[in-house]
């Protein structure tokens, strides 16, 4: 560790409405890791995208290795050695891992592309990832956090100085956790610098030196890690004290309310059976890939059932489409805010409005626009919806925000079930806690909260009961009392058996 | 097209130069110059389109006379594509536009009547030139498609009689379906062959598009036929440069006239076109217009503005 | 008074708005324009002539805006609108009664509607090549209805007809004025107030997230490409009206208009954006610009290049005023 | 032996080779339909007939390829067809050397894809509004150039030409064949071995990672507009060769032509995916059926409402089997 290799002053940068920066300093050293910190929107990605040419910075001034860029640009920023890993995915999905990896720096001989060499450099940067993928699979065809993979040994391939990661493990099991931290330790020795962000604070012990905290775009103050503390970061973080992590409610476990019996759909949901009962939290714990989102959208009729019961309130229901699980009482918050959450172009009020159109509407289906503002108002102010008004584009609300409208729109009605599939990704303590509170708020109402997380701490900390489910089916239950993260951990894993079985 | 009601005298008899020679004016002329100083007319041409030669001779048929008699405001509308709903747009328009007079091109005889109908009580004269519609106009200027197109045949026949032929398969590019004065030269030619032993294929489309129409009569010579019909411009062209490259005896015939189809007829690959007098209609047709704005009455007469045939002789 | 600001505020509220007034501005200043190049264009007679001009291209402009704001595109358009010519036209020669006629010819060309929106929504054909197909196969069908030829005229009986669709006036405005107004208030009452509008909406906006919300995509998706049938066939039985006669072309390229009438008036080719409002201004341009332009004497040629020209500039206005702030602020 | 197997199992592992086996098929079936409706069809002449007629479907099936697998589309094609056609022909009217105007006319016309890729990419304007722009302007530049008449004929000097272009044959093949083999050689290498072909995939296929990626989106979408341009101009060419004069409607359509081929071949017309290979054989399927229609003796109507429908079910058979796979590995 040495000298300042990245010197970042005084920088600002506004987008129409938001100051996204405001007056900010950020400084690296050759061979540490930096987590950069800050709840959603403070300002960590533009910063990067700033210092890896994407965006242009309005004022303020960039030194990396002493001398001050004024001019960045992606090339620019590639040839000083900084190469970033976005936070969203960003994959050709029609190109080959090798194609993709080498994408805009692609290796000619006499302007014809070297495939076979591509392919051989790209199969060694996989290799030191532990990845066994072959070069020449499509990407589109890959998981998800294969993807992530794939666009971190893009990273590496540059052999990047300066190493700047948004978000990486978002997307990752923690096997493919384990060997990022592995090569983040090791392009460390090797004197390379790493800007690392992340939502998850439990992981930083294991990597981070040092802590960069921004809030509200502006610069709040640096720390090696070392020398404090995740409370301190926390409250730095959020402006705050934030009292508990995981605010439980204890309620008195009641009657039966829903019961999934044997459900089959594809490959990735055999044989799942569960119940949920008013006053409890069920969490549905697993790694990535599980077939835990695959079973939500199986219940809630997006995807095809082969077989199984579903049984609410003691009678069984016939689900076929979602519009036959909302009528029922049974509504989910997906995954993806982004690809299956929102209508990015339409407004607050719209997309609260979408999946309540039968309340709103009269018997012609014509929409009562005073029902409409009623509920919508009652949404943001119930979820606390950060926005100058309801009719902003949901899109450019800020994740954590994005999320509540997700949520929101299901709130509106009174639903008997709400199943919540990865609610907390990628948005900041605060906002988890409100999500949190909110779950709470509809246990004690008496509705059933199912509750898919890949964070074990989560699912630990919010639910009263944990299904654990491995390749698509369901592996271990447990009252979350008696549960340890090694219990889960083997259960989460227990395909491993399956595959030694087979074999 | 073939609006006409009395049949006209048979196309062979107008000869190429005597049609040319249009400017000689006729008697009422005299009568129309008297009337230019008294006030101005507005005479509006409407065409199918704006596209082919054809429709710039007329066009240039009709300017001549409004310099000659110096008190027409004369315009040129047309559709950007031929269309029966955008030719009764221009109609409209003209008759919005206060238009004395209008020198029509009837897309098709059925589809204006109605807007002709309201052009006429607006006040409006109607004239036809080169095709006239199923209403009553003033007078008009138009080839008989119907019998130029059993010139054509005519011409076919004896050429292939000639040759020694009496039977065989001869192919039709027209247009489309949907252009009066293109079918009507369609039936009149294959009434030429009526009682032969000749075999008429099914007639194929080209929208007059002369490298669809190379296409279509080279599959026609490719599958044996002896002889093959252009019925425009576009079509002939293609014909002829089919027969020019497949280089065999096939006998093509056509219609209109321009540059490269004469060519085609002096170089042999084409045997005759039927070439309409454009200019004719627009000159006569103006003269016409302002002639009956002075009071005059033509009755509806229909003048066949003929048709020259023109093959490698008369050249 | 308050009252009155709240309103206007609550227009400008409304999403595409802003567009809208932009193209209405420039609306305004073509009518200038042709109106000082001939005094005629400014006539009492020639608007009425050109209110009737635009009626046409304001009902496709309608049909295409439902599929646009799907997200998808209806290049069938066109060839319906042939065949609804044909169809009707040849039924009223075969002597059926007109108003029967144009029952058999509306429903079939909502056949052709249905089979888009089964095409694209259900068999996730993408938009541009399953209408690419019905277009062709309905041209085809216009063609082969009266056996590859025009009909005859429809004939005196039809005289109620003609007038109903294009002859007569009501009010001292042309019938085909009225249609177009009347279908206007419906289809943008429904697609701004009800349910389905909104579903029309969300999906163009995000197909997925619409699915999970409970809309009904192939359903919501073949309404929208009923009613631009609809709208097709309305202008197919206007052309027939007006012509007296069934014509198989008729309609050609009639798809393209509507895209930039839809387009030029603020509708996202990409889905979920747009309002019916605009359309309409956007058939106006469109109308004045085909009008003007022949009363200004323009050649084909040039009147080609101008109405290319404005397309291109108005959708690059539209892309400039929305993207114009933060390209800006990218640039500091 | 094993070398062999390794190539036929890398030859099925090109992207979208599968659909191209599945029309190849499709070919094959209608061939031997066709040649079973009517011999003459199968003769040698019309095979060489066919396959002139099939070379200019291929050269704006590469263009609108290109254009296609960046995620966009070239509406352009056809009148960028007529103005090559237009202004080669009125150069050598005027009695410009023919090479020299082949020089010019092709210059001209790339200067429209320069525009394309400009508008599209740099002006971010939908590609279906900016080339339904420049095709308007493109027809008016095709009427203009002659001041609004088709020319007259080229004349003789024309004839080094016409023969290179259309009349001539090399080899036992028409020249039309050549030029189209080829060009589809070149442009085939360029897609699939250069940089510029991966970044054109790349941008079809995901335009933000590309740009991340450093890839220069303007340069590259412009360089697939301009080949677009460049196949029309040869295509105007030929046509003009072929006619010996300019017709200003030359090409109408083309563009479609080019959509069906490409799509037909397996491009998706949602960018990132097709390769060359397809294009060929949607190019060959579409000349062969209308080459074998009119052997066959269908009338208009018929042919349209088949090929409509070939369309449609090429490319319903392509979505299950694409989406088959995905799906079921998706679900397992
Ligand atoms: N392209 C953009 N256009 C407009 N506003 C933007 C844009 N990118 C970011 N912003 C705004 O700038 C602010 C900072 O965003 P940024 O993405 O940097 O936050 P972040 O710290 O990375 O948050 P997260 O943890 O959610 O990723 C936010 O208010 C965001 O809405
Ligand atoms: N659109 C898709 N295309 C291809 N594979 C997919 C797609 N969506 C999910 N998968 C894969 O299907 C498998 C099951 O995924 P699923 O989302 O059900 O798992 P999960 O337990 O919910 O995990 P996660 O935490 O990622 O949501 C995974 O391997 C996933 O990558
Ligand atoms: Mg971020
Ligand atoms: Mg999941």
């Amino acid at each position: 560790m040495g000298e300042y290799i990245v010197e970042v002053s005084g920088v600002s940068k506004g987008f129409p409405g938001v100051l996204a920066l405001d007056n900010v300093n950020f400084n690296l050293k050759a061979g540490e890791v930096l987590a950069l910190l800050g709840e959603n929107g403070a300002g960590k990605s533009t910063l990067m995208k700033i210092l890896s040419g994407i965006y242009e910075k309005d004022s303020g001034t960039i030194k990396v290795f002493g001398e001050e860029v004024h001019d960045m640009s992606p090339k620019k920023a590639q040839e000083l050695g900084v190469a970033i890993i976005h936070q969203e995915l960003n994959m050709c999905s029609h190109l080959t891992v090798a194609e993709n990896i080498f994408l805009g720096r692609e290796k000619t001989k006499s302007g014809i592309l070297s495939d076979k060499e591509m392919e051989k450099q790209a199969k060694g940067i996989l290799d030191k990832l532990n990845m066994d993928i072959s070069p020449d699979t499509v990407v589109g065809d890959l998981a998800v956090s294969k993807q992530q993979m794939v666009e971190i040994a893009k990273a590496l391939s540059t052999n990047a100085k300066i190493l700047i990661m948004d978000e990486p493990t978002s997307a990752l099991t923690s096997k493919e956790i384990d060997d990022l931290f592995r090569i983040i330790r090791q392009l460390k020795s090797e004197g390379c610098a790493i800007v690392y962000i992340s939502h998850r604070l439990e992981e930083l012990q294991h990597i981070v030196d040092r802590v960069t905290i921004l809030r509200d775009g502006q610069y709040i103050t640096s720390m090696d890690f070392g020398d404090t503390n995740l409370e301190e970061i926390i409250a730095n973080m959020v402006g705050r004290e934030i009292k508990e992590k995981f605010p439980r409610i204890s309620c008195k476990k009641g009657k039966k309310i829903f019961e999934v019996k044997n459900l089959n759909a594809g490959k990735m949901v055999r044989d799942v059976s569960f119940e949920l009962y008013e006053g409890e939290i069920v969490g549905i714990a697993g790694l990535m890939g599980a077939g835990r989102t695959e079973t939500t959208r199986a219940i809630f009729g997006v995807d095809a059932k082969e077989s199984g019961e579903i049984i609410l309130d003691g009678k069984p229901i016939t689900i076929n489409k979602p519009m036959d699980a909302i009528r029922a009482g049974i509504v989910l918050a997906p995954e993806d805010r982004k690809k299956d959450g929102l209508c990015t172009k339409l407004s607050i009020r719209e997309n609260i409005a979408l999946p309540n159109l039968d309340i709103i509407c009269d018997k012609l289906g014509i929409v009562n626009r005073k029902k409409e503002k009623v509920m919508t108002q009652k949404a943001v102010s119930d979820l606390r919806i950060k926005t100058p008004n309801t009719e902003i584009n949901a899109g450019s609300l800020s994740g954590g925000n994005q999320q509540k409208v997700v949520v929101g729109k299901w709130l509106a009605r009174n639903s008997r079930v709400v199943i919540f599939d990865e609610p907390t990704r990628g948005i900041d303590v605060a906002a988890k806690v409100e999500i949190y509170n909110l779950m709470n708020e509809l246990k004690r109402q008496g509705i059933g909260v199912l509750f898919v997380s890949s964070e074990m701490p989560e699912v630990m900390g919010i639910s009263d009961k944990i299904i654990v489910m491995c390749d698509g089916k369901v592996t271990g239950e447990m009252i979350t009392e008696e549960a340890t993260q090694d219990a889960i951990l083997k259960y989460a894993t227990s395909f491993e058996k399956k595959v030694a079985a087979e074999a | 097209g073939c609006g006409s009601k009395e049949t006209a005298p048979a196309a062979e008899t107008s000869t190429a130069p005597a049609a040319e020679e249009t400017a000689q004016a006729p008697a009422e002329e005299a009568a129309a110059e008297e009337t230019a100083a008294a006030e101005s007319y507005k005479v509006y041409l409407i065409t199918m389109d704006q596209m082919d030669q054809h429709w710039v001779n007329v066009d240039g048929g009709c300017k001549k006379a409004a310099e000659e008699l110096g008190n027409v405001e004369y315009k040129w509308l047309a559709p950007d594509v031929k269309d029966d709903a955008k030719q009764i747009e221009c109609i409209n328009n003209a008759v919005a536009d206060n238009a004395d007079a209008i020198l029509l091109a009837a897309n098709g005889p059925d589809a204006v009547t109605a807007a002709l109908e309201e052009a006429v009580a607006a006040g409006v004269k109607i004239i036809y030139v080169d095709s006239a519609a199923d209403f009553e106009g003033e007078v008009t200027f138009a080839t008989d498609n119907q019998a130029a197109g059993k010139t054509a045949g005519d011409e076919m026949l004896k050429a292939l009689t000639d040759k020694g032929i009496t039977s065989g398969k001869i192919g039709v590019v027209n247009v489309n379906a949907a252009t009066a004065s293109c079918v009507a030269r369609e039936t009149g030619f294959r009434s030429a062959f009526e009682g032969s032993d000749f075999e008429i294929l099914e007639t194929q489309y080209s929208e007059g598009d002369a490298a669809k129409s190379k296409d279509i009569a080279a599959n026609y010579i490719t599958s044996g036929c002896v002889g093959i019909f252009g019925a425009n411009e576009g079509s002939t062209t293609g014909v002829g440069n089919a027969i020019q490259e497949a280089g065999d005896d096939v006998i093509g015939v056509g219609f209109d006239k321009s540059d490269t189809i004469l060519s085609l007829i002096k170089d042999g690959y084409l045997l005759a076109t039927m070439a309409q007098n454009p200019d004719v209609m627009g000159y006569e047709g103006l003269k016409a217009a302002v002639a009956v704005l002075g009071g005059e009455s033509f009755g509806g007469a229909v003048t066949d503005t003929g048709v020259s045939v023109i093959t490698k002789e008369g050249l | 008074m308050e009252n009155r600001q709240n309103f206007l505020r609550r227009m400008m509220a409304v999403r595409g708005m802003g567009q809208v007034l932009t193209v209405t501005v420039g609306l305004i200043v073509l009518c200038i324009v042709f109106g000082i190049l001939n005094p005629t264009f400014a006539s009492s007679k020639n608007i009425g002539n050109l209110l009737r001009q635009i009626a046409p291209i304001i009902l496709i402009g309608i049909g295409q805006s439902y599929v646009l704001i799907t997200g998808n595109i209806d290049l069938s358009i066109g060839s319906v609108v042939g065949m609804s010519c044909m169809i009707s036209a040849t039924l009223m020669t075969k002597g059926l009664n007109p108003w029967a006629a144009v029952l058999v010819t509306i429903f079939c060309c909502l056949l052709v509607g249905v089979v888009n929106g089964q095409l694209v929504a259900k068999c996730k054909l993408p938009p541009f090549i399953a209408t690419l197909g019905t277009m062709t196969i309905a041209r085809g069908i216009a063609q082969i209805v009266n056996n590859n030829y025009n009909t005859d005229s429809i004939g005196d009986a039809a005289k109620g007809f003609r007038d109903f669709f294009y002859y007569g006036k009501t009010l001292g405005l042309y019938n085909t004025i009225w249609i177009s107004i009347i279908l206007w208030l419906i289809f943008n009452f429904l697609l701004s107030k009800t349910r389905t509008g909104r579903h029309i909406y969300a999906i163009g906006s995000n197909v997925e997230a619409a699915k999970l919300s409970g809309v009904g995509i192939v359903g919501t998706t073949t309404k929208a490409y009923i009613v631009s049938a609809f709208c097709a066939s309305v202008v197919g039985l206007i052309i027939c009206a007006t012509s007296g006669m069934g014509t198989m072309d008729a309609g050609n390229m009639y798809e393209m208009y509507a895209v930039a009438a839809s387009v030029i008036g603020g509708v996202s080719t990409l889905g979920g954006q747009g309002i019916l409002l605009g359309t309409v201004i956007g058939a106006a341009i469109w109308g004045v610009l085909q009008n003007g332009l022949q009363f200004a004497g323009a050649p084909v040629a040039i009147r080609n290049i101008v109405i290319g020209i404005i397309v291109v500039v108005s959708v690059l206005l539209d892309v400039v005023v929305r993207t114009g702030k933060p390209r800006k602020a990218k640039k500091g």
